[in-house]
């Protein structure tokens, strides 16, 4: 008797995982994603899926694409190149058009060469990979691919947002950057942008550190206060920003922090209260753009995440990447990689805030418009529930990022 | 005819590794599946690598946390390689690539291992360490050699093919790998039964006795740790071929330590062990981790409870059988095991519930995933599952408990008649 | 005459401020099988250790076959021919009876550090070892794991290590300590059969193996040789039976 | 000057947190030859312990609590788990450890969640408690190196004044003749473990609102405490108090100093441009590698003196 209820148990973990393996009804139109879901950057990917999924609801609930629905289906990379790569594999043997991912220009290097060559070897079963947050500039200029569209603006264009949201009063920066390619593209760019937009501005510090591993940054502080900066500019995100603006708000530091990555999950937490109107960063949404522009339809939508999952929702604008994708595969009248990359070239679409967006041609980037937060007392909405939240400091409008590109597209027959 | 009778394992192995992949061969679009390929190409790399890593550890008594140093010198050699060969500098067959790896990892191990070997145990392990971080914040650093936090890309379809073949499908890679691994684990094997890897072997045992009989110790070590470098570079060099990029993870000490949970898993005791471990590691990793958000904490109990309950590793667990199955009574065992099977597999899918429902709860549910089991999706803030989980797993830990007991006895009296039959004959 | 095999000059050997080898001199002469006497806590052991190499001296000069040992490690006194065994058994448990005792050949026969030579395959490498391993009675205990071994076998397996290489010199240190009377007795056998020829350099508490073996006799007493002599006269000499001999007869 | 003070405060700071999570792993790795991996998961246990205390009654309680907390943790996991292990050897000890240390993670992913928690500066403490060249020294960092000191002295009198202690110590340098003094030898290496772990947990009590309380602080933190200990030698309190004060203060300076070996180089005439022979290398400044230096002194202690700065044996 006892044997039997084992068995029938055991039949049922065999179900269990083939259920969770097996495909389901292929009237889906499957996006793969991978980021990091466990190990110590599991945060990363953890947020996006949330609200990825959140965005994914909301515009199935629309009606989704060609009467299909968008699925996710995520992929823990563990911040492996590798295993992004095995990914790439799960998702191209289950002809999934789409791969997503969003964190590491590493992994996005290794994305693009693979899916170059899985379309070049494979033109049955091809893939397009939708880069939501990798921002290494190379990968839409030396390294740019047809099946590549990025929908974040690169590190150059945030670089720019950053400079031109500079104050006029501020003549003196301090720049520190994580020493690996992304870092290093970040304190290239930040020099090229001041030097040709505020030539009045003086760099007194430019600094590279080693990436994660500097436990105090007390010293670096002491250094930049030091140099007489009136502002920090830094690319660095996880422990090496948080510490970094700890410290200098323990040191009393009189210093604005302009930042890439403050606002990300995490981010708010452990700068604190401290951080107040001290801490900038540069972002495609914040909660507070919404209802700062009157966008009732929009703060719906952002608070709608809010309420149902007690977590920021950063990511609105991934919306607009859905937008596109359901434009694109409306456009290319089939789910097939080839037709929708055609469909994507060039399309421009009014994001949910009511900005124009174009998916450039050349290069296959995303120029939209981007912001600049201010982490403030008194806010409508507060971050991680700090009660600070980011006010919208600066708005860059989509056509003052619009860079030049050096892309030679390959575009198949 | 000799040779075929004495190698028949390797043969069988090879014939079923090659048939293994068109289990998941998809017949309908008449195409391998690419997961199922890299996924199994990934474990012959990663076996070649928990070998090599075997004959410092194993063989030479020799913990090394940064092993993974080697085996991404040589997979950045191969790239390198292959990019100078692309280029047209100069000419090397692709099926040889492997072995522009192996060189390289040959260099780095000689030149590390002038440091690392200096000292043994712990402080052995503690320079390998340092080693390892060091490499690793210099592949980031160091754009020239290593190409930054982006890696080397490279193009595998060079056509200098020595067979004609162009590797531009995952199942040509895969035998490639498999070839390779097979000549790796072979030349391993033989090593094992030269002068030196003997002699690790003594000085692992009792490094002084080893210096009375003639043997320098430390040059015993250096050696091996340098032939370690070449095999665990081969690996790097196919990993090359597999995934076209070798990026800084490949030398980070993740990487090391999945060989030293594979060669644990598998077992030190015998050559094979730490491929079977290494079988058991990737498919944890990259299988499991497709399943659950929580395979980290599955890696962490198995560790536990393999070094409480199997120290000897899984060959080590197979060794055991050994005397009852040369007495030929191994049969009498299959229906204890039959009988522990139930309740242990209730353990286990008492846990996993368990684990599963706290992680999904917590994370999951966020993720707008929906725990299903067999299409249907579980409420998971309903007592039911929660309950079903703790039951299953404690009556199945009262029930694999008194099962035990019993196989214990059955086990004790098979193990006694085998030694007093091998003690007769 | 050549070179005495062994020869100490003057050696001293202090652990911090306390010394325990004072002023050794001691020569042995090729083919003298020669033992060290004396009481617990005279520095025998450490003397051996010094000859052999694991201690560096703190001065004094010791020659092997004639060339100096300063500075050399261990395995490189080895290599002069001079092998030696150790007083707590040392052997490498978890390889086979057959391999420790193989181990004990590899260098001697030329194998160097050679990962290209099968072992399995060196037919006379290996019908040698058998042959050393029925002289040691431990034939039918070939393929043992010689951790497993009982403590008299350990014992045998020990000498049987340090001789395989052939060397001409043989430093024994208490060979028969823990052993029962019949085993010591098959050990004084073995040891006579495989140093025919050799120098043998022993230190033993047992008097009857001491004086049943030993061409000549060294007494060492707190750190210094206080008398150097054939066995007859050191049993006659009154200075030993005060230091030593005669606390044992008492 | 005011950056050599400054840097110097800060790198007692730091120093000491260093040693507090190290002097524990000292005592463990001596005397057990364990390398605990799982010693920096107890830093992270420490402080959401002492976060989740603090929500409930305050920071102060917690400073107690917490550590305690972390203790028992280490006991169960010496007395049920270690204890079990140790026969099989220090392999299969290292890798419980670094089980444990991968379900710790686990759990406090799940309890706590993957962001950090705003585990924060007690307000009694938050403030600055003097102002030196401009630069404020907050009080709570004083606060870090009085708690610290007192730890220092309070392990110092155990181990010189009390039976136990002596045990300890005289374990530390001969951990094969423990047993020969006839003590109950797992019971004291339970002790130790759990006080090791508590010790860990004391440092994250304090350093968990120092630096930020997250999932993956114990795994940035575990390769340093490693280092630490080694060099400072195994068996020797002192070499560890020494090398934790030493990385901290390298770490600090070096970012003060802005030289690479290029510079070097110009002294001597030679000029290093983008074509000389490994000009990466040669143009890599201190402050960039500030962080790695103590990876590369360990490397090099360990080649040339295995046993550490002030160890009583081989590593």
């Amino acid at each position: 008797m006892r044997a039997r209820s084992g068995i029938s148990i055991l039949l049922g973990l065999v179900l269990a995982i083939a259920g969770m393996g097996g495909a389901s009804a292929q009237q889906t139109i499957k996006v793969a994603y991978t980021d990091p879901l466990s190990g110590p950057f599991a945060q990363v990917g953890d947020a996006n899926l949330k609200q990825m999924q959140y965005i994914i609801d909301f515009i199935n609930a629309k009606g989704g694409a060609l009467g299909k629905k968008f699925e996710l289906v995520p992929f823990d990379n563990k911040s492996q190149p590798s295993d992004a790569l095995i990914a790439l594999k799960s998702a191209t043997d289950q002809n999934m058009p789409f791969i997503m991912q969003c964190s590491g220009s590493n992994i996005a290097a290794a994305l693009i060469d693979g899916v170059n060559k899985h379309n070049d070897r494979n033109p049955d079963n091809r893939i397009i990979y939708l880069n939501c947050g990798a921002v290494a500039p190379e990968l839409t200029n030396e390294q740019c691919s047809f099946w590549h569209f990025r929908f974040d603006l690169h590190a150059a264009m945030k670089a720019e947002v950053m400079v031109r949201a500079l104050p006029k009063e501020t003549t003196k920066v301090y720049l520190i950057n994580q020493d690996y390619l992304f870092g290093q593209s970040v304190q290239r760019e930040l020099r090229t942008y001041l030097a040709k937009l505020r030539p009045d501005v003086q760099i007194v510090g430019d600094e590279l550190i080693p990436l994660g591993k500097i436990k105090d940054f007390s010293p670096y502080i002491t250094k930049i206060k030091a140099s007489g900066a009136q502002a920090l500019m830094t690319g660095n995100w996880g422990p090496d920003m948080n510490l970094l603006i700890k410290a200098g708000i323990d040191a009393g530091a009189d210093l604005r922090y302009y930042t890439f990555y403050a606002h990300l999950a995490g981010g708010p937490t452990a700068i604190g209260a401290g951080g107040d109107g001290r801490v900038l960063s540069v972002m495609s949404f914040g909660e507070n753009v919404a209802p700062e522009l009157g966008n009732k339809e929009a703060e719906e939508f952002t608070k709608g995440f809010r309420d149902k999952h007690k977590f920021d929702f950063s990511a609105a604008g991934y919306r607009t990447i859905f937008e596109y994708l359901q434009a694109a595969v409306n456009k290319a009248g089939a789910v097939d990689a080839t037709k929708i990359a055609f469909a994507l070239e060039g399309m421009t679409i009014r994001d949910f805030l009511g900005f124009e967006t174009t998916m450039r041609k050349d290069d296959h980037q995303l120029i939209s418009e981007y912001f600049v937060g201010s982490f403030k007392k008194g806010v409508k909405y507060d971050a991680e529930n700090t009660g600070l939240g980011w006010a919208t400091a600066a708005t860059v409008l989509a056509k003052d990022v619009d860079q030049p590109n050096t892309c030679k597209m390959k575009r198949p027959r | 005819m000799s040779l075929l009778r004495r190698n028949w394992l390797w043969l069988l192995a090879l014939v079923v590794l090659l048939a293994f992949p068109f289990l998941f061969y998809d017949w309908a679009k008449g195409r391998h599946s690419g997961f199922a390929l890299t996924l199994m190409s990934e474990i012959g790399v990663m076996a070649i690598f928990a070998l090599s890593f075997n004959m410092l550890m194993g063989q030479a008594g020799l913990l090394s946390f940064g092993h993974a140093v080697l085996f991404g010198l040589g997979a950045y050699c191969a790239a390198h390689v292959v990019n100078l060969v692309k280029a047209g500098t100069i000419w090397l067959p692709t099926e040889l690539v492997p072995l522009a790896g192996g060189l390289g990892g040959l260099f780095f191990g000689f030149v590390l291992g002038w440091l690392a070997t200096k000292q043994r145990a712990t402080a052995f392990a503690m320079i390998t360490m340092g080693l390892g971080e060091l490499v690793s914040a210099a592949a980031l650093m160091f754009m020239g050699f290593f190409g930054g936090e982006g890696g080397i890309t490279i193009d595998r379809v060079m056509d200098t093919s020595l067979l004609g073949v162009r590797y531009t499908s995952p199942w040509q890679v895969y035998c490639l790998v498999l070839a390779w691994a097979f000549i790796a684990a072979a030349l391993m094997r033989l090593q094992t039964q030269t002068p030196l890897g003997r002699m690790a072997n003594a000085a692992r045992d009792n490094f002084e006795r080893a210096q009375f009989v003639g043997y320098d110790p430390r040059r015993i070590r250096w050696i091996q740790f340098t032939l370690a470098g070449f095999f665990a570079g081969i690996g790097g060099g196919l990993y090359v071929l597999i995934y076209e990029i070798v990026t800084f993870d490949t030398v980070s000490a993740a990487k090391s330590a999945n060989a030293l949970l594979a060669v644990y898993i598998g077992g030190t005791g015998a050559f094979f062990g730490p491929i079977l471990g290494t079988i058991v590691v990737v498919l944890l990793q990259s299988g499991v981790s497709l399943l659950s958000n929580a395979w980290l904490l599955y890696v962490g109990v198995l560790f536990i409870v393999m070094v409480m309950y199997a120290p000897i590793g899984l060959v080590g667990l197979i060794g055991l059988h050994a005397p009852i199955w040369r007495a030929g009574r191994l049969r009498e065992l299959l229906l204890p095991y039959l009988r522990a099977l139930p309740p242990a597999l209730m353990v286990l899918l008492g846990f996993v519930l368990l684990v599963e429902l706290t992680s999904f709860t917590t994370i999951g549910a966020a993720q707008g995933k929906h725990f299903a089991i067999a299409g249907r999706t579980i409420d998971t803030t309903s007592p039911l599952p929660w309950g079903i989980a703790l039951v299953a797993l404690g009556l199945g830990a009262l029930w694999l408990r008194r099962e035990a007991r019993a196989f214990r006895l059955r086990w004790d009296a098979l193990m006694e008649d085998a030694k007093r039959q091998a003690g007769a004959s | 005459m050549s070179a005495p095999a062994i020869e100490l000059r003057d050696v001293r050997k202090s652990f911090g401020p306390t010394e325990i080898i004072r002023g050794v001199n001691l020569a042995i002469p090729r083919g003298e099988r020669h033992a060290v006497i004396g009481p617990n806590g005279a520095g025998k052991t450490t003397l051996f250790n010094l000859i052999s190499g694991r201690f560096p001296i703190s001065s004094g000069t010791i020659t092997v076959n004639g060339k100096s040992t300063a500075g050399l490690p261990p395995q490189e006194i080895n290599r002069l021919g001079l092998s030696r065994s150790f007083q707590i058994t040392s052997i490498f448990p978890r390889m086979t009876v057959f391999e420790n005792i193989r181990c004990g050949l590899l260098w001697s026969r030329g194998y160097r550090y050679s990962f290209w030579h099968l072992l399995g395959g060196q037919k006379a490498l290996n019908a040698e070892v058998d042959r050393l391993l029925d002289r040691l009675k431990l034939g039918d205990r070939r393929n043992v794991q010689a951790g497993l071994l009982s403590y008299a076998e350990q014992r045998a397996l020990e000498i049987g290590i340090t001789i395989a290489g052939g060397a001409d010199i043989i430093l024994l240190d208490e060979p028969t300590a823990g052993m029962s009377h019949s085993e010591t007795d098959a050990a004084v056998e073995l040891i006579r059969g495989v140093s025919e020829g050799k120098t043998l350099l022993m230190v033993e508490h047992d008097m009857s193996v001491v004086f049943g073996l030993a061409d000549r006799i060294s007494v060492l007493v707190y750190g210094e040789v206080i008398a150097s002599d054939t066995p007859a006269a050191i049993r006659g000499n009154a200075a030993v039976q005060e230091a030593y001999l005669g606390t044992i007869a008492a | 000057m005011e950056v050599f003070v400054v840097s110097l405060l800060n790198g007692l700071v730091y120093g000491m947190l260093l040693f507090m999570l190290a002097s524990g792993l000292t005592l463990i790795l001596s005397m057990m030859g364990v390398l605990n991996f799982a010693h920096a998961s107890a830093y992270m246990l420490g402080a959401y312990f002492a976060y989740t205390i603090s929500l409930y009654v305050g920071f102060w309680p917690a400073l107690i609590v917490a550590p305690v907390l972390c203790g028992l943790v280490g006991a169960a996991i010496e007395m049920w788990g270690l204890r079990r292990v140790h026969r099989h050897g220090h392999i299969a000890e290292l890798l419980f450890t670094f089980g444990v240390a991968l379900i710790i993670e686990k759990a406090v992913q799940m309890t706590w969640g993957l962001l950090p928690v705003p585990y924060r500066v007690p307000e009694l403490l938050d403030f600055p408690l003097f102002r030196i060249y401009g630069t404020q020294f907050p009080a709570y960092r004083a606060f870090m190196l009085l708690i610290s000191a007192l730890m220092f002295g309070a392990i110092w009198l155990g181990l010189t004044r009390t039976r136990v202690g002596l045990v300890i110590q005289a374990a530390l340098t001969h951990p094969d003749m423990a047993s020969a003094l006839g003590h109950n030898v797992p019971r004291i290496f339970t002790l130790v473990f759990a006080a090791g772990t508590a010790l860990a947990g004391l440092a994250g009590v304090i350093g968990g609102n120092y630096q930020v309380t997250e999932p993956a602080m114990a795994f940035t933190m575990g390769p340093i405490v490693f280092v630490v200990v080694v060099f400072g030698g195994l068996g020797s309190l002192t070499g560890c108090f020494i090398a934790s004060i030493l990385m901290g203060l390298i770490q600090t300076f070096a970012v003060v100093f802005d030289v690479s070996l290029a510079d070097l180089l110009a002294k001597f005439g030679i000029t290093v441009t983008a074509s000389t022979p490994f000009a990466e290398i040669l143009t890599v400044t201190l402050p960039r590698i500030g962080a790695l230096l103590p990876f590369l002194m360990m490397v090099l202690i360990l080649v040339f003196r295995p046993r550490g700065l002030m160890g009583t044996r081989d590593t």
